[in-house]
């Protein structure tokens, strides 16, 4: 059921009859509208990829930044709006820093993910805010492993072994499905994310350039941007793939 | 009766709580900190202050500490390309000898150093605020790294705002690195937020045992051997002078290629003069 | 100007997934006058054009000083402007006693942009009405932001904002190019033509422009009245001599183009602007 | 006290020098079956500075008869200086050897007589027609006859140690053995002790020394070797 | 406060060529209250020997009496005048006689050897002696003193010009000193004669 | 009037400690701030001394000895209160003559260190006197320091006072058994200038005094290191009649010249 004109979605703090809260539905829309991110688990590691469009040629390349370290041990690839995502990267980052300046040991990515799930629900909790209009791909390595987390403007989180979200999601979960994630070096990975991000532009046209991250025994399992020859060679690939598929048609 | 403090009691001995002797029989059993007689006036005697000279001066009597696991001196000189930072690996508990494996240089990041003499559990709380510095760096992420000169005047400020609380942060540190343009950097901070940069520098004893060997020998382009010798000989120097010390120690080196914190080694040293063995051979009814 | 349920508050989400006031924000920015900026690889510079209110009173500032290494211009409310100026002063201040080195420009934009986005978010707040274009030079060079109510900012090699800033920028795509190795000299010139190509009326004249320049071994100068003088000639005698007249002439057509398309589409998606407002 | 006060003002203030020197320091003896052995450290101290590394803290009393001095160093060379000077005159009235406890007591008087002037930690220790014994005189000036006795700030770091080593069967080496050992690990926890270890075992055939240079001694727990 | 500031005082001595000269201030004050303004420091102890005290005026004079005392009982065992050095040597014993309860005075030696060479000695408190070359200075503000004498002093003074560098550099020297002042006395004394001058001073 | 009898008087301690309960401080003495160092070489000791001495930081002479003669055979560097270590060693100077009086033999070296300490002791370390004390006698060369409170050691190379820490270092770095005369000095003056420049309370110049079964060398500013830097280009000339002199008076000479003292009656 809409709830446009209802009365009954215009604040975080109203049901609709239906037990719905429009408002935080419609911060997830914000998301959804958002170009493509996705994040794969590899045996290794985690990689973390985003499409960023190039409005303007006058922008300098690569500067306007999606996926952040939040730690030495985890990073954050944010959908929706930026702004957004960035003050839920503070608040990460401000987490791993009480946890590790109070326990003495990198916060757990399980624990990182909670507490940024909570405060996100927090903003679902009062009229006088509004949820956040993102969403953060959550990437960690602790001593369990590497675990990939979804964070969304309602406060839920999910562990996932691959997701994505924005405009093309759909097209690259089906992508995802088809893979066999657990077999996958990150280094691979890296290179199906490229041609996946590919794909599911093809359709738009617009130039966008891929920003994407690893955390994982090639670096050391730190978090960091995947080394820009890394990047580029699978970004090469993801191009060969393409024209491949054109001449197939 | 209230329980007593436990700081450890000169009556019974380091680490035992008990009555502190109404006279302090220092003959037998010293107290904790071995002071000097410098007040701290500059980075160099920092942290070996006589308590209590703080205690018996005018002014706002320091309600705060007293160091309890103390370093000693810390030595670093510039050379061509690079600064060495070197000191023994004893944390002292009083006069005890306590630990001996403790590290006190540590690795900011790729281009600074920092050691301490001095409160080890001061330096240690300084330890995770530069690590926390170097996490924020790493997380901005923009190439931007602070270089040994931001991190010296971070470091004056911390120490001058806790002493402002007169609650001195109970460090003399030694900063060292190479900046971004291939600068050499060399800097000392004292406990009360004193701070001065030069070509060589010492702390605590190394002031007066060091630093003359410095001045005689150090140049900013000597080469690194020339460099770690002379560290070694004033290493030997402090290890021979300075009782809270032992022969163990550190030497580092920042350079453009990184920061390089080397293994633990000790040093060849010089007893068995004659004199020394007998001393008093040929002046019978002396000492 | 139609209204709906959704943009009367920061705190709600419109069915679609935007924020109107935010969007109604981004609008204060193009009442404001054009400000234009530019980086090589040494050197950034800033533009402007200054309006007076009335023929008595004096015109407005538009281009602050932050610190020896940076500065801003601005476009949207001045009051708001004013307020953010303060906090980077009061920022860049801070770094220096704390590290005695400049700050990072990057990092303080960052602070600047999070500082909107708390405007964003709260019902008793509303979003700053301005637009900045923060010049600087640091250890990784000269650098040019733009950031936007929305609490986006962007880093730009040329950028331009404010009324009629689509002709200015129209002339920053044709040139920005031949930027990385301009002198000091013409890029300020090149900043002049991409501000003159904003104006709807009149000529640049040393009473209404403001130029600013930071870069390798120059610290943050504001060039007004008599020390703009010279450029502005240059750019008439380039007029006179009429080489130099054509791109301008072209690019000004552009603009009003642009400018009279904008008002249009005021509140509307805006998609010739870069999607600025709600990049998602 | 007035003119102490008065000299504080106008005295020295190099503090290294105007407080006494002294001698922290780890000091023991020990008894076997056919005399004894005494050990010292050498280190003397002025606050942290080491004023003397090689410091010879046993002073011979007598030919058979030496002292340990921990304490204060000028109090206890001036104990020792006096015992030495009514031993001899002692000696030279008794035509004979005096006893290694006659010694002792001399040395207790001194110790005891003045004890709120003094600092001093002694032991006395030495062979005679009884064989060896060991007298320990710690500050106060008791004097008591034991098997063994440590002294200075290095002995609280060796008491359990040594309570745990000492055997009452020791023959010389052992013994000899026993008090190197034990002011190894003094010196290695005690900053007020250090440098090198000196011995003196008086027996029968008299009294003999050995000086063990600092790096000589086998490294304790996590000290490192001296290079060779 | 140091017991030294209490009554104020500023005395020079200086050596010349076959000449030697001193002088003092000629305030008399208790703390910051001026008594009298003709209060000399410089005592004669024989022709060509003075000695200057500064410091507690109490202790000064009581010096200056046992000085005289022993001078002359010396004059009645040996019928001659002490020299200026052997002077300065008493004056250091009886100073050190009170290692630990002090005279608050420092005295400035200054005289003609048998040989006609100048002397000038002076001494702290407990006896430190120092014999110079050119200059000795005591009082309440030696420092300013030191610092005239440092510049204006140099080798080979004659009579009349030793007299006109020390009278400079004790009058500018106790300008600046609220303790000392009102004037000054300067003796110069040579082969054949002993010149006291008085000068004019501030009066503030 | 004028105590004969020797040792000190105590007479004014009551009233000194009185006015300083009333606030007065006591006056400072002059000390020797000082460097002062001596080894034992091949054939002798030298000895090593700065300067300067100090009245709290006022410089009160720039070129005092602190090298003070003890016997032909032996001197002794003084650090401390200036008229503690002029006193202590004028004193055993002193009663080393009486004794080589009496015994007719040369004064040993371990006899001055014994009557130091013990007067020093005596004294509880009031006195404050720091000495290096070296010579050489029938057994050879020795060099002993003496600590103010009466403690004494017995050392191939030593230093006291406020730079005896930077003279350390030199000697600990540079130190050889069986050195040379010249190798000797050249290190006893690194040891002091080490002082001079790295120990406020040290400065000046270098003396140095070397002894030998041969006799003794006392080179006295052995090392100018500091002399004036400054010089007045032209020393202020001041004509006669500059100063404001408002009365002058020639005081006679009054001392009978005695030629002669009158023979005693002798019948």
């Amino acid at each position: 059921m809409s709830g446009i004109g209802t009365g009954y979605d215009l604040s975080a703090t109203t049901y609709s009859p239906d037990g719905k809260v429009f408002q935080t539905d419609y911060a997830q829309k914000a998301v959804d509208n958002s170009s493509t991110a996705l994040g794969i688990k590899c045996k290794d590691g985690i990689v973390l990829a985003v499409e960023k469009l190039v409005v303007s040629k006058l922008l300098v390349e690569r500067s306007s930044r999606r996926i952040h370290n939040v730690d030495r041990h985890a990073g954050i690839c944010v959908a929706g709006l930026l702004p957004d995502g960035r003050m839920v990267v503070n608040r990460a980052a401000e987490e791993a820093s009480n946890y590790k300046s109070f326990y003495g040991e990198p916060i757990p990515g399980r624990v990182l993910c909670e507490r940024l799930a909570s405060y996100m629900h927090l903003f679902n909790l009062y009229w006088s805010m509004r949820p956040y209009g993102t969403a953060g791909l959550l990437a960690t390595y602790d001593e369990d492993g590497p675990a990939l987390y979804l964070v969304e403007p309602s406060g839920v989180a999910h562990k996932y072994h691959g997701t994505a979200v924005g405009k093309a999601r759909q097209a690259v979960k089906n992508e995802l499905e088809k893979m066999k994630l657990g077999q996958l070096t990150c280094r691979e990975a890296v290179v199906e994310a490229a041609k996946i991000l590919h794909k599911v532009h093809e359709e738009d046209g617009k130039p966008f350039e891929i920003e994407m991250s690893w955390i994982c025994d090639d670096s050391g399992r730190v978090h960091q941007r995947v080394p820009a020859e890394v990047l580029a060679e699978a970004e090469a690939a993801a191009k060969a793939a393409m024209e491949e598929s054109d001449m197939e048609d | 009766m209230l329980p007593r403090p436990t700081t450890h009691s000169k009556a019974l001995g380091p680490g035992v709580a008990g009555p502190e002797l109404a006279v302090a029989t220092s003959a037998v059993l010293d107290r904790p900190p071995q002071p000097t007689a410098q007040r701290p006036l500059s980075g160099a005697q920092a942290f070996s202050v006589d308590p209590s000279l703080v205690e018996s001066a005018d002014g706002p009597r320091q309600h705060t500490q007293y160091p309890y696991v103390t370093g000693t001196s810390v030595l670093a000189v510039k050379y061509a390309g690079g600064v060495m930072l070197a000191c023994d690996t004893l944390g002292a508990y009083g006069s005890t000898k306590r630990y001996k494996s403790l590290e006190r240089i540590i690795r900011v990041n790729a281009r600074t150093a920092v050691a301490a003499g001095g409160e080890i559990s001061d330096f240690q709380y300084i330890t995770r605020l530069l690590e926390e510095l170097a996490t924020d760096d790493y997380r901005t992420d923009d190439g931007i790294e602070l270089g040994p000169r931001e991190v010296f005047s971070y470091l004056t400020r911390v120490m001058y705002n806790r002493r402002g609380k007169m609650d001195p942060l109970w460090n003399s540190l030694v900063v060292g690195g190479v900046e971004a343009d291939g600068t050499v950097f060399l800097g000392t901070v004292g406990m009360i937020g004193t701070h001065y940069t030069d070509s060589h520098v010492a702390t605590g004893f190394g002031a007066h045992l060091a630093r003359p060997m410095f001045r005689e020998r150090q140049s900013d382009d000597m080469s690194e051997a020339d460099a770690e010798a002379l560290l070694r000989d004033a290493l030997r120097v402090c290890y021979y002078r300075d009782k809270q010390s032992i022969n163990k120690f550190q030497v580092a080196k920042a350079t453009g290629e990184g920061v390089a914190i080397g293994k633990p080694f000790a040093l060849e040293t010089k007893w068995d003069y004659k004199a020394f063995a007998a001393p008093t051979k040929w002046a019978i009814g002396a000492w | 100007m139609f209204r709906n349920q959704y943009d009367t508050d920061v705190t709600t989400w419109s069915p679609q997934g935007r924020l109107f006031q935010v969007e109604y924000a981004m609008e204060a920015v193009k009442q404001g006058s054009c400000a234009v900026g530019l980086t090589s690889k040494t050197h950034a510079v800033l533009a402007t054009l200054k309006r007076a209110q009335n023929e008595l009173s004096s015109y407005q500032r538009k281009i602050f000083k932050i610190d020896d290494h940076m500065g801003i211009a601005i476009s949207g409310l001045t009051a708001d402007g004013r307020v953010l100026c303060r906090y980077m002063r009061n920022e860049c201040l801070n770094h220096r006693y704390v590290y005695e080195s400049s700050m990072p420009i990057g990092r303080l934009v960052r602070q600047v942009a999070d500082k909107h986005q708390v405007c964003t978010q709260r019902s008793w707040k509303r979003p700053y009405g301005v637009g900045l274009l923060v010049a600087g030079h640091d250890a990784r060079g000269p650098h040019l932001y733009n950031t936007c109510p929305s609490g986006n900012y962007w880093e730009y090699k040329a950028m331009a904002i404010g009324a009629r800033s689509q002709a200015s920028k129209t002339y920053l795509e044709k040139h920005f190019e031949a930027f990385p190795t301009a002198t000091p000299e013409e890029m300020i010139l090149h900043g002049l033509r991409a501000l003159a190509a904003s104006l709807s009326e009149g000529e640049l004249t040393k009473a209404n422009c403001a130029v600013a320049l930071v870069g390798e071994g120059s610290s943050f100068v504001v060039l007004e009245e008599d020390d703009v003088e010279p450029y502005i000639q240059m750019l008439k005698e380039e007029e006179g001599g009429g080489g130099g007249a054509e791109p301008m002439a072209e690019a000004a057509a552009e603009g009003g183009a642009a400018a009279a398309e904008g008002g249009a589409a005021a509140a509307a998606d805006d998609g010739g602007d870069g999607a600025a407002p709600m990049e998602s | 006290m007035a003119s102490s006060r008065l000299v504080a003002g106008s005295a020295v203030a190099d503090a290294e020098f105007s407080r006494d020197i002294s001698l922290g320091t780890t000091i023991i003896a020990v008894q076997f079956a056919g005399g004894v052995v005494l050990g010292a450290d050498s280190r003397t101290s002025s606050g942290s500075y080491v004023a003397n590394r090689t410091q010879d803290k046993i002073t011979p009393l007598l030919d058979h008869v030496y002292l340990c001095r921990s304490g204060s160093a000028s109090d206890t060379q001036a104990i020792a200086g006096y015992v030495q000077y009514y031993l001899a005159q002692l000696q030279a009235e008794r035509g004979g050897p005096v006893r290694v406890e006659t010694a002792a007591m001399m040395a207790m008087q001194m110790a005891y007589g003045n004890k709120n002037a003094l600092q001093a930690g002694l032991i006395v220790a030495g062979f005679d027609a009884d064989g060896g014994s060991v007298y320990a005189i710690p500050l106060g000036g008791t004097l008591l006859r034991v098997p063994f006795a440590i002294g200075g700030s290095g002995s609280a770091y060796i008491t359990g140690w040594c309570d745990k080593n000492w055997r009452g069967d020791m023959s010389r080496d052992e013994a000899l053995d026993f008090v190197r050992n034990a002011l190894r690990h003094a010196m290695a926890r005690d900053s007020s002790s250090g440098g090198c270890v000196r011995t003196v075992v008086i027996d029968a055939a008299g009294a003999s020394r050995e000086f063990i240079p600092g790096p000589k001694l086998q490294p304790t727990y996590d000290e490192l070797p001296a290079p060779a | 406060m140091s017991i030294y500031t209490y009554n104020g005082a500023a005395i020079i001595a200086m050596a010349g060529k076959d000449c030697v000269a001193i002088g003092s201030d000629l305030r008399f004050g208790v703390q910051l209250q001026t008594m009298t303004t003709d209060y000399k420091k410089v005592f004669q102890i024989h022709d060509k020997l003075f000695v200057g005290l500064g410091g507690l005026a109490t202790d000064a004079q009581t010096l200056h009496q046992r000085l005289m005392f022993r001078h002359n009982m010396y004059k009645l065992r040996e019928e001659r005048d002490m020299k200026p050095s052997t002077f300065g040597n008493l004056v250091s014993s009886i100073l050190y006689e009170k290692r630990f309860g002090p005279y608050f005075a420092s005295p400035v030696v200054a005289g003609l050897e048998p040989d006609g060479k100048p002397f000038v000695c002076g001494m702290d408190s407990i006896g430190a002696l120092e014999t110079a070359e050119d200059f000795i200075v005591t009082g309440t503000n030696s420092e300013s003193l030191f610092g005239m004498c440092e510049s204006m002093w140099r080798p080979g003074l004659e009579a009349d010009e030793l007299f006109e560098v020390l009278s400079q550099c004790l009058l500018s020297g106790i300008d600046r000193d609220a303790l000392a002042g009102w004037g000054a006395v300067v003796y110069v004394i040579t082969k054949d004669k002993v010149v006291a001058r008085t000068l004019k001073g501030r009066m503030d | 009037m004028g105590s004969n009898g020797g040792g000190f008087s105590f007479d004014l301690c009551k009233r000194n400690a009185l006015l300083e309960r009333k606030g007065m401080a006591p006056p400072s003495a002059w000390k020797t701030g000082t460097t002062i160092a001596g080894v034992v070489f091949k054939d002798g000791v030298v000895l090593g001394a700065d300067t300067r001495s100090t009245s709290g930081s006022t410089v009160a002479d720039k070129n005092c000895e602190k090298i003070h003669y003890i016997a032909p055979n032996i001197y002794c560097c003084g650090a401390g209160t200036a008229a503690d270590t002029m006193n202590v060693t004028a004193m055993i100077s002193s009663a080393l003559d009486l004794h080589r009086y009496a015994t007719g033999r040369e004064s040993r070296i371990v006899t001055a260190m014994t009557m130091l300490k013990s007067h020093l002791f005596k004294y509880q370390g009031h006195v404050s006197a720091a000495l290096v004390l070296g010579g050489v006698d029938l057994n050879g060369p020795h060099l002993f320091t003496i600590f103010p409170h009466g403690s004494t050691d017995c050392l191939p190379y030593a230093t006291m006072g406020s730079g005896s820490l930077n003279a350390m270092s030199v000697f600990e770095a540079g130190f050889k058994e069986d050195m040379s005369r010249e190798e000797a000095m050249a290190l006893v003056a690194a040891a002091i200038r080490s002082g001079v420049y790295n120990d406020l309370g040290s400065g000046s110049n270098v003396d140095l005094c070397v002894i030998t079964k041969d006799g003794v060398d006392y080179l006295r500013n052995h090392e100018l290191l500091m002399g004036k830097t400054y010089q007045r280009e032209f020393p202020v000339k001041y004509p006669k009649g500059t100063a404001p002199v408002i009365k002058e008076r020639v005081i006679p000479l009054t001392a009978l010249e005695i030629t002669e003292g009158e023979a005693m009656d002798t019948s």
